[in-house]
């Protein structure tokens, strides 16, 4: 296929979102109905571009000397791009049901549809200057979804958020312009391209660039300390938060990372340094600070926000071990992560959306009432444990035997810290449960009585992510073999 | 130290240069600073013409036959010097229409009080 | 030697002659003689220009019939002819863009002198630009400030007045300095065009005399500039001086004036003092510390500002620290990178000035935080250009912002030991730029209920919506295809040497 | 592959799915209920004893992957058919039992529920034939039972719940922290009597995961610090439940213990290690605390915990001076303690519920209410305090002369010295029961002694049990023989 194409899904929604911010549609139905086919047709057209890859890569134009936009689809771009085309049209489903009570509806779903696009250019960039346009860009569209309720706390939130991203990414262009600098061939490359003979004797900048590089990248994935914005952004409408905690923003931060590490700097020239340790430590304080104050947070959506915060890290963690096997085991809880996480948020999102209900205190008893939430929210709990027959002991799995790869003292804390923090998710995720299911005698249950399960829009998604959860819990070999083959650089 | 006795012209002139520049920014008062600004300027041109001058020749000027460009003291600063007054008289000229519409607006010289009643009238 | 070879000069006697003739026309013919002088001068640099870049090398135009070192003569390089074609390029569309406002605010009986004013800064700037002889640049400095008091205090109110006051004080003692600078040079090299006294200074660097004198001179020529320039610690006018007057005007002063003195700097120290000497004496390093602490504290004093027009004028500080901070860098990867964002800048700057023009009209004529609520949505193409030229500004790929920042970071590389710095600094200003632009941006989006404001009936001022596209433009263009534009800085740096 | 190996999961599903589908059934008539429950446990009882009667080292099922390294894997060996046997008698005798006591509690129906469950659960327990499984069916017997401890729902019912979970979790995860050290050394984790690694002086990093593991399993069998749970959730837990967590639950523990250090680990790596006299050191201390904790306490049923706690560390303490003799005898105390434990609990129960009596002090001539019960009440705990000729005599024994033996410095003899102690103290709270319970004293008013004895459904497991207890300590030759035989395979 000639690799123009890779430019189609990238522009589809992008311009079907434009429209529709030009020419509203009024009629929701009729609405939801566009949106939905364009998003399906572009999941499609991703699937079918995955199937059939272009050979070379699709060379756009150049913004100056050494910054060449190109695209590609490398077996990293089809992993994420493919996880991120696979849970969209479930999310905007679910948005549909969600929005319906919202103001400004075209708005949002004008600038849900362009996320996509811009995600998917993330995934396809075929170099770091091309990555970190659209890099940018997702923070940029994603501004008006945060900010959609225009409420004072949303408002502040989105500058939070915007300043966090900015920042990020002022620090992340640091290490690219670094890179642009200093490397053979600007495109990535599995395993590095970094022209260590010009900077042999500067390797200290060049390791701290990387860790600017890393921090600035890790701002999106929600880092200790960059990571403040993350739970504030859970002011925004559900299915924003799910794909921002979930799939687009978090995730590509992650991916960035991934890039930045396995793709430009190259592991051999980090593996053992100063660089290493500083990331793995950072990656570890995230991950217990994440989990345990997701224990002490009350707030429904704000607690899984800081499951995401640990979370994520985890991947970090696994990159930061810098070595095939990490790279396995990060992309795997990338997307184990990615379907356990938009379920948990759904069945907030759901819990919110049927019954304004937003702290943990007030849910006593809804099990009963909403059965199929609390299943796919238990589910995806007991998975964020990492209880074993779930997809998240599977990634978990993999992350450990990352780290215990080279038996080194920081990694049997690390393994340590993924218990401990796996004992809080226990803790935060399950307390949950109990009190859906087992209230205390002398609730009342005539407040919570009258409520039920959303319908079908909502709880379709929930159904198949729970599903897909317990299916990869049981049998998780054929993913892991398509992860090995990219680790491994055979796609 | 012999050169301070020799040029003693340009000791002049940069002491008259710090006065006047002092005077242009710290004055309070708008034709005290226009006078400041003046005394810079006549300080460069002093400066100037100092530098121009040769000891013991004529101005060139030339009076009975010319003689060779040995009796003639350099030309070129007295050409600077004129060309400076003319910009400075400009921009003299333009801080007093400045200060007339100042004073207009605001009935006093003193650029505290300007700066006070400014104050005043945008809150 | 070829017709094309005369343009420069035709275009500085072509401004001069207009500012005169304006003298005696009103207002309207004033504008048209203005324009058609602009674009014409557009028209002549650009072929300049083409000429130039053709023939490779730069040349001296001799005026009036004395060959140097006695007679006047300008000098014409690649990067002049570029910077001439930017400046009237920027001049136009700012003239354009802010039309409508010149015809409300500047009362009738001040029109002609308004556009008398903007043919002398015109003329004044082609002149700075292609000088080559120090004191003409000093006569077309004095000039240059004459004109641009002129057009603070056109909108004769009383803060315009005071702030006027200020610009003058300010850059008074600036030129001032600048001639003491200069008399000292010709005292030592006797010289005044630059090729000449260039000669003469190296053989003075060479034996390692006047070392002392040499350098007060580059003290004081750089101070003076810094000082008209606006550069960090001797900004204070600055605000007051773009914040008040008419748009264009403030696009003007902010876009084109300051920048003609930092051009002049750039070519004093290439083409007399020699860029290598600038480096030993340790001015760079000087400049490099004013320019990054101006990026901090300009942002800093923007973001504490609640009227948004203040708010750009403080965020032109910031933007010349960034200039300077190229200049410290000591590189020429720096200078080229401090060059391409005089351009870039400017771009920016004139198209942000405009756009809150546009956006104040319809927010009762206020420009303070609050009553820009929701402005964007009231004026969409004035939103719009706001928010590119923010976008611009924070560095988003795409825009020119983000080839300045990224040449001024690789060119940071090469700097030794200032890299480090520059790097953070760069990103820190990054995120400071963010606080107090997309702030604004997301303000400026924030549905308000219908009562807030009455409906506006914008009188679609046609050629104001088509200079702030042409800028939009400017800006994406700039950023898509920086390249021909940093090779021609390139190769008119060369030209100095 | 014969289809006897599937049936191996036959006593592990049937409960679970009967379980899960008396959720959804309606019976007319609790005796119906009932019925079905005894049918099924009746069933369970007859297949593991079927299972029990195969020929040593047949039955493996080893058909399910989840990814290359986790194997869900099912082997019965000797141990497996003891602790499974084990399970579903006591099952069915407290299932039997509990028919009486559950008519004056509250959603029965979910109670049973949960017992079949957990009821599988542990008989996959004693089946599974490597870590992973072992882990997994760890966690869901901590999940499963939760319920059973929260039943009534008051709120200290919920909060013992969730202590419960989160020591359990706790637990778990410190065993996974060993799992995932050991499968890093590279070894197949399938259970081999006398240890898969079994190397002398091996690193530090792995004997520190073994000590994880026996205080992580130690959490279920309550031995210091990890036994804080116990003590709360047993009282809470209505009668039949809480015999069944101290009689079988406690026993998981053990059994993961000895899985973890006899079958995986092997003694003799641990043998005169840190981990081994540690071991000790906690298990005397926590029978030592337990017993004095029982003698101070005044509620009947959590003195009865205490009591479990310390007699559990009976076995642990015979587990840990790795002697086969005192290996025997702490296999022999698993049976004797579980068989004890629960005749005391159900008789407890059988108080509680016939005269709502709770405190010690309340017991003053209960004798003369309830004769048959009390007999049993005091029989086995004549057994318990180890007179002879009783059972837990016989393990008492053989446990102290290991001791003696084990040749540890300076521990074996005291732990023997702790044990006596612990025997007197154990004579100390519970006989002081049944001597006020007979001898009420003069004061005590024959006039209005009203018969509370239970029926014949909750007086016939009790009896048995008892029977069993008293016949086995005199007649223990045949149970000797088989532990011998373990002993002498793992050692």
């Amino acid at each position: 296929m000639p690799s123009y194409f890779i430019l189609v899904p990238i522009l589809l929604p992008v311009i079907a979102g434009i429209l529709l911010l030009v020419f509203p549609i009024e009629d929701a139905r009729k609405r939801n109905i566009c949106i939905e086919i364009i998003v399906v047709i572009n999941t499609l057209l991703v699937l079918w571009l995955l199937t059939h890859r272009p050979s070379e890569s699709f060379y756009m134009f150049s913004l100056g000397a050494r910054l060449p936009l190109t695209l590609n689809v490398d077996g990293l771009a089809m992993f994420f791009a493919g996880l991120v085309a696979c849970l969209w049209p479930l999310a905007s489903l679910y948005a549909f049901e969600y929005m319906k009570h919202e103001e400004r509806v075209n708005t949002f779903m004008a600038f849900y549809t362009i996320t996509y696009g811009v995600t998917l250019g993330v995934a396809f960039a075929g170099n770091i200057i091309t990555m970190y346009l659209f890099y940018e860009c997702l923070t940029m569209v994603t501004l008006p979804l945060v900010i959609h309720t225009m409420t004072r706390e949303a408002r502040k939130a989105t500058r939070q958020y915007l300043y966090y991203m900015i920042g990020g990414t002022a620090f992340a262009f640091i290490a690219i312009v670094f890179y642009s600098l200093f490397c053979n061939d600007i495109a990535f490359v599995l395993g590095g391209n970094l022209n260590l003979a010009a900077i042999s004797n500067h390797m200290d900048i060049a390791l701290l660039v990387y860790v600017f590089g890393f921090f600035g990248f890790g701002v999106k994935a929600a880092i200790f300390p960059f990571h403040g914005w993350l739970p504030a952004a859970s002011v925004a409408p559900t299915p924003v938060t799910a794909l921002l905690h979930a799939v687009a923003v978090v995730k590509s931060g992650a991916f960035a990372i991934m890039r930045l590490t396995y793709y430009c700097f190259g592991t051999e020239a980090l593996h053992g340094t100063w660089a290493q340790i500083v990331v793995l430590i950072a990656a570890l304080i995230t991950i217990t600070y994440g989990s345990t104050l997701g224990v002490r947070e009350t707030h429904f959506k704000r607690r899984l926000a800081y499951s995401t915060i640990s979370n994520l890290s985890y991947i970090l963690l696994a990159v930061a071990t810098m070595s095939p096997l990490g790279l396995i085991a990060g992309l795997s809880h990338m997307v184990v992560h990615a379907i356990m996480k938009i379920s948990a948020f759904f069945c907030a999102g759901a819990v919110m959306h049927q019954t304004e209900k937003n702290y943990i205190y007030e849910l006593d008893g809804l099990g009963f009432e909403m059965p199929v939430t609390f299943v796919a929210l238990f589910i995806s709990g007991l998975s964020l444990m990492g209880m074993p027959l779930f997809a998240g002991f599977v990634s978990k799995w993999n992350i450990v035997h990352a780290l215990l790869e080279h038996e080194s003292m920081l990694g049997y804390i690390s393994v340590l810290v993924l218990l401990y923090s796996g004992l809080m998710t226990g803790i935060y995720m399950l307390t949950i449960i109990v009190r859906a299911w087992f209230p205390h005698v002398g609730y009342h249950k005539d407040l919570v009585e009258d409520f039920k399960d959303p319908n079908w829009l909502m709880k379709g998604p929930l159904v198949i992510f729970s599903v897909l959860t317990v299916v990869i819990g049981f049998y998780a070999q054929p993913m892991l073999d398509f992860i090995q083959k990219i680790a491994t650089g055979i796609y | 130290m012999g050169s301070f006795a020799t040029n003693y012209e340009e000791i002049a002139a940069v002491l008259l240069f710090v006065i006047g520049m002092s005077n242009l920014v710290f004055q309070p008062n708008l034709l005290k600073k226009i006078i400041g600004l003046d005394i810079m300027d006549a300080a460069v041109y002093l400066f100037l013409a100092a530098k121009g001058y040769i000891e013991g020749r004529t101005a060139p000027i030339v009076v009975d036959g010319i003689l060779d460009a040995s009796h003639y003291i350099n030309p070129v600063p007295a050409g600077l010097v004129l060309t400076g007054i003319v910009v400075s008289v400009s921009v003299s000229a333009l801080m007093m229409a400045l200060t007339v519409c100042l004073y207009r607006e605001y009935h006093t010289l003193n650029i505290d009080e300007i700066m006070m009643k400014l104050r005043k009238e945008e809150d | 030697m070829a017709f094309v070879q005369n343009f420069p000069f035709f275009c500085i006697i072509l401004s001069m002659f207009s500012a005169i003739i304006s003298f005696v026309m009103n207002g309207r013919i004033a504008k048209y003689i203005h324009v058609a002088m602009v674009t014409a001068v557009l028209i002549l640099s650009l072929a300049t220009l083409s000429f130039v870049a053709g023939t490779g090398e730069s040349y001296t135009f001799m005026m009036g019939h004395f060959p140097a070192p006695w007679g006047n003569e300008i000098r014409i390089g690649e990067l002049e002819a570029l910077m001439a074609v930017f400046f009237s390029l920027i001049m136009m569309l700012s003239v354009f863009g802010g039309m409508a406002h010149i015809d409300r605010e500047v009362q009738d009986s001040k029109k002609n002198l308004f556009y008398i004013l903007l043919d002398l800064l015109m003329a004044s700037l082609l002149a700075l630009i292609y000088t080559n002889d120090l004191f003409t640049a000093y006569v077309f400095i004095e000039i240059n400030t004459i004109a641009a008091c002129g057009l603070i205090m056109i909108k004769k109110q009383g803060r315009t007045y005071v702030s006027a006051l200020r610009y003058m004080i300010m850059s008074l003692v600036g030129s001032g300095l600048f001639l003491i600078g200069l008399t000292l040079l010709y005292s030592i090299t006797g010289h005044l065009l630059m090729s000449p006294a260039k000669e003469a200074l190296d053989q003075i660097i060479a034996v390692h005399s006047y070392q002392v004198p040499l350098m007060v001179i580059i003290i004081l020529v750089t101070v003076g500039l810094g000082i008209k320039s606006g550069l960090y610690p001797f900004h204070t006018w600055i605000p007051d001086a773009y914040g008040y007057t008419t748009p264009s005007a403030s696009a003007i002063l902010s876009s084109l004036v300051s920048k003609g003195y930092i051009f002049l700097l750039i070519k004093i120290f290439y083409r007399v003092l020699g860029f290598d000497s600038i480096i030993s004496s340790h001015m760079v390093n000087i400049l490099f510390a004013f320019g990054v602490i101006g990026m901090i504290m300009g942002s800093v004093a923007a973001i504490k500002e609640r009227n948004i027009r203040r708010m750009t004028a403080y965020s032109s500080v910031a933007q010349i620290g960034y200039i300077y901070m190229g200049l410290g860098l000591g590189t020429t990867a720096g200078v080229v990178a401090a060059v391409f964002h005089i351009i870039s800048h400017g771009v920016m700057k004139s198209l942000l000035f405009l756009s809150i023009s546009g956006l104040t009209e319809v927010s009762d004529g206020r420009s303070d935080y609050l009553s820009l609520r929701g402005a964007g949505l009231r004026n969409r193409i004035a939103g719009a250009a706001f928010t590119v030229g923010s976008l611009s500004m924070i560095g988003m790929p795409l825009l020119t912002g983000f080839i300045s920042k990224y040449l001024f970071a690789s060119a940071a590389t090469t700097a030794g030991n200032k890299m480090i710095t520059a790097w953070v600094v760069l990103a820190i200003s990054t995120v400071l730029n963010t606080m107090y632009f997309m702030r604004t941006v997301l303000t400026l989006y924030r549905p308000v209920s219908a009562e807030v404001h009455k409906e506006y009936t914008l009188e679609k001022s046609k050629i104001e919506r088509a200079a702030i596209i042409g800028l939009i433009l400017l800006n994406i263009g700039l950023g898509v295809a920086s390249q021909p534009v940093i090779k021609a800085i390139e190769a008119g740096l060369a030209m100095f040497g | 592959m014969d289809i006897n190996n599937y049936f191996l999961i036959f006593p592990v599903l049937l409960p679970i799915f009967a379980g899960v589908l008396l959720m959804f059934l309606k019976f007319g008539k609790r005796e119906h209920m009932q019925l079905y429950i005894l049918a099924i446990l009746i069933v369970d009882l007859a297949s593991v004893g079927w299972i029990a009667l195969q020929p040593e080292d047949t039955l493996t099922l080893s058909q399910f992957f989840i990814a290359e390294g986790l194997h869900v894997f099912f082997h019965v060996d000797m141990l497996s058919k003891i602790f499974s046997v084990l399970t579903a008698f006591v099952w069915l005798m407290v299932g039997i039992a509990s028919f009486e006591y559950m008519a004056h509690e509250k959603n029965e129906q979910r109670f049973y529920c949960f017992y079949l469950v957990v009821g599988g659960v542990l008989s996959a327990l004693a089946f599974s034939g490597n870590l992973l499984t072992m882990y997994v069916f760890y966690e869901l017997m901590t999940l499963t039972s939760m319920p059973l401890v929260m039943h009534n729902l008051s709120h200290e019912a919920i909060m013992a719940g969730l202590k419960y979970l989160f020591y359990s979790v706790a637990g778990a995860f410190m065993v996974l922290f060993g799992f995932f050290l050991f499968n890093a050394e590279g070894r197949v984790l399938y259970f081999s009597p006398g240890g898969i690694i079994n190397e002398a002086n091996p690193p530090g990093i792995m004997l520190f995961a073994v000590f994880l593991m026996i205080v992580g399993f130690g959490t279920k069998a309550g031995m210091f610090p990890m036994h804080g749970w116990l003590p709360t959730a047993h009282p809470v837990a209505p009668a039949p439940a809480s015999a069944v967590l101290s009689g079988v639950i406690t026993k998981a523990g053990v059994l993961g213990i000895i899985r973890s250090v006899y079958y995986v680990a092997g003694p003799d790596m641990i043998k005169g290690t840190w981990v081994q006299y540690t071991w000790i050191i906690l298990s005397i201390l926590t029978i030592f605390m337990g017993s004095m904790m029982a003698y101070k306490e005044k509620v009947l049923k959590k003195r009865l915990a205490y009591s479990t706690v310390s007699q559990v560390s009976y076995i642990l303490f015979g587990l840990s001076v790795m002697q086969p003799v005192a290996f025997v005898g702490a296999l022999m105390h698993v049976i004797f303690h579980s068989l004890v434990k629960n005749t005391l609990f159900v008789s407890a129960g059988a108080i509680i519920c016939k005269t709502g009596k709770t405190k010690v002090r309340q017991l003053v001539g209960i004798g003369k209410e309830m004769p048959v019960t009390m007999w049993c009440f005091t029989l086995v705990s004549l057994t318990l305090v180890g007179i002879p000729p009783t059972s837990a005599f016989v393990s008492k024994w053989y446990l102290i002369s290991g001791a003696l033996d084990s040749g540890v410095p300076g521990l074996s003899w005291i732990g023997p010295i702790v044990l006596l102690i612990s025997a007197l103290l154990t004579a100390g709270y519970l006989l002081t029961i049944s001597i006020k319970a007979f001898l009420p004293g003069e004061d005590y008013n024959y006039a209005k002694l009203v018969n509370h004895e239970p029926t014949w459904r909750m007086l016939m497991p009790m009896i048995v049990m008892t029977a069993l207890a008293v016949i086995l300590g005199i007649w223990p030759a045949g149970l000797m023989k088989i532990f011998a035989d373990i002993a002498a395979s793992v050692l």
